[in-house]
């Protein structure tokens, strides 16, 4: 079991702030992959990749990295804080 | 060394007045205050949101990178999230240190740091409709300054 | 904008509170607090001599110029002059814009200015004797930089 | 009759921080050799001109610089202020 947390944008299109999902995904862009294929407002979301960041437990990572181990992934914009 | 993440509003004169001035050797002190803009003249209000947990990591993370970097008596980060009206105090940065390069090079650090490696997200809110700030090229041309 | 002279102290706190947060388009305020250092644990006190005339002039031309260099909504230098004890406030440089850079830079410009081109000296005096702090080459490079 | 003043270390070993002078020096390096040649004093606090500045009627110059419609010549160490 992961916990998949999603915010700004992403949250909005996806329509929720986070879920926990059962998966065999091995890395983060197969993860991505499974979800656009579930349904619409995941792939919309999910459309351009190069446009999002992804974090696992917490550290900012990338789409090819290994889910081997991680208990929580989280996607989001660039972020614009300050 | 203090990092404070909240929805609360803070006072900025009241965290300037006594920061970084008790040690001999404290020479230099930098401020950053960043507020609200409102550049139409039509924004309702600003909502932050982030990430709770990753962004008090991510910030301890910086705060430490800066220590390693410069020597500092002392540093203050302030973030707020919710949401905020025109005009009201977002977060703030504070620096002291011996001489006056180090304080404001740590501060421009941190500033850019926070900017675009702290899970925060600004959303304006006007009587036309609602929009996420984008973030920018020089958002991240800044870090490569480091 | 405002530029004050004076031997008497100054509270950072309160001239920080409400600096430059008005406007509807500032985004950033920086602001800069030099304090008098005591590296040695012996100064007695800090005398601070300067020219009348010259450095209110020196001054407002700095602050011309930045004006001239940076879209700055509002500026403030504060400097004093007399005898300061260890951990008082020396002076204070505040700037306030839309964005982060050029509250920064203005704020740094003005400050490698005002360390070498304010007509003031500095005299530390501690039990064992009194010395005029020298100029280092350092304080010329930073001009260079503008 | 032109105002000098004299300020930090250069006051000190002059010994006064304002004197009125009649001269018919033409540049301030000129000045500076009719001081030098009154007094010891003054001998001293000139003997590097390069570790000095000079402003004339509050704006900083150089030891070239004519003294002609000048009322003021102030002489002081580089600054150290901020």
């Amino acid at each position: 079991m992961i916990d998949i947390l999603y915010f700004a944008w992403v949250r909005e299109r996806i329509g929720l702030p986070k879920e926990r999902l059962e998966t065999d995904a091995a890395t983060v862009a197969a993860l991505v992959e499974e979800l656009k294929s579930r349904e619409d407002r995941y792939a919309v979301a999910f459309a351009d990749t190069s446009a999002l960041r992804v974090a696992l437990d917490q550290e900012l990572s990338d789409f090819s990295a290994s889910l081997v181990g991680v208990r929580e992934v989280a996607f989001f914009p660039p972020m614009t804080g300050g | 060394m203090s990092v404070r993440v909240q929805s609360e509003p803070f006072d900025f004169g009241a965290e300037c007045a006594g920061f970084g001035q008790g040690g001999k050797n404290v020479g230099a002190v930098v401020t950053f205050l960043g507020v609200v803009r409102d550049d139409s003249g039509t924004l309702n209000r600003m909502e932050i949101e982030h990430y709770p947990g990753m962004t008090e990591k991510a910030i301890a993370a910086m705060v430490n990178e800066a220590r390693n970097r410069w020597s500092l008596a002392d540093i203050l980060v302030i973030h707020r999230h919710g949401s905020l009206k025109p005009g009201e105090p977002i977060m703030m940065v504070a620096t002291a240190a011996r001489h006056r390069v180090a304080a404001f090079e740590a501060a421009e650090f941190l500033m850019d740091y926070l900017k675009s490696r702290a899970p925060f997200w600004k959303k304006e809110v006007a009587a036309d409709g609602a929009e996420w700030v984008a973030a920018t090229d020089n958002d991240e041309i800044a870090l490569k300054r480091w």
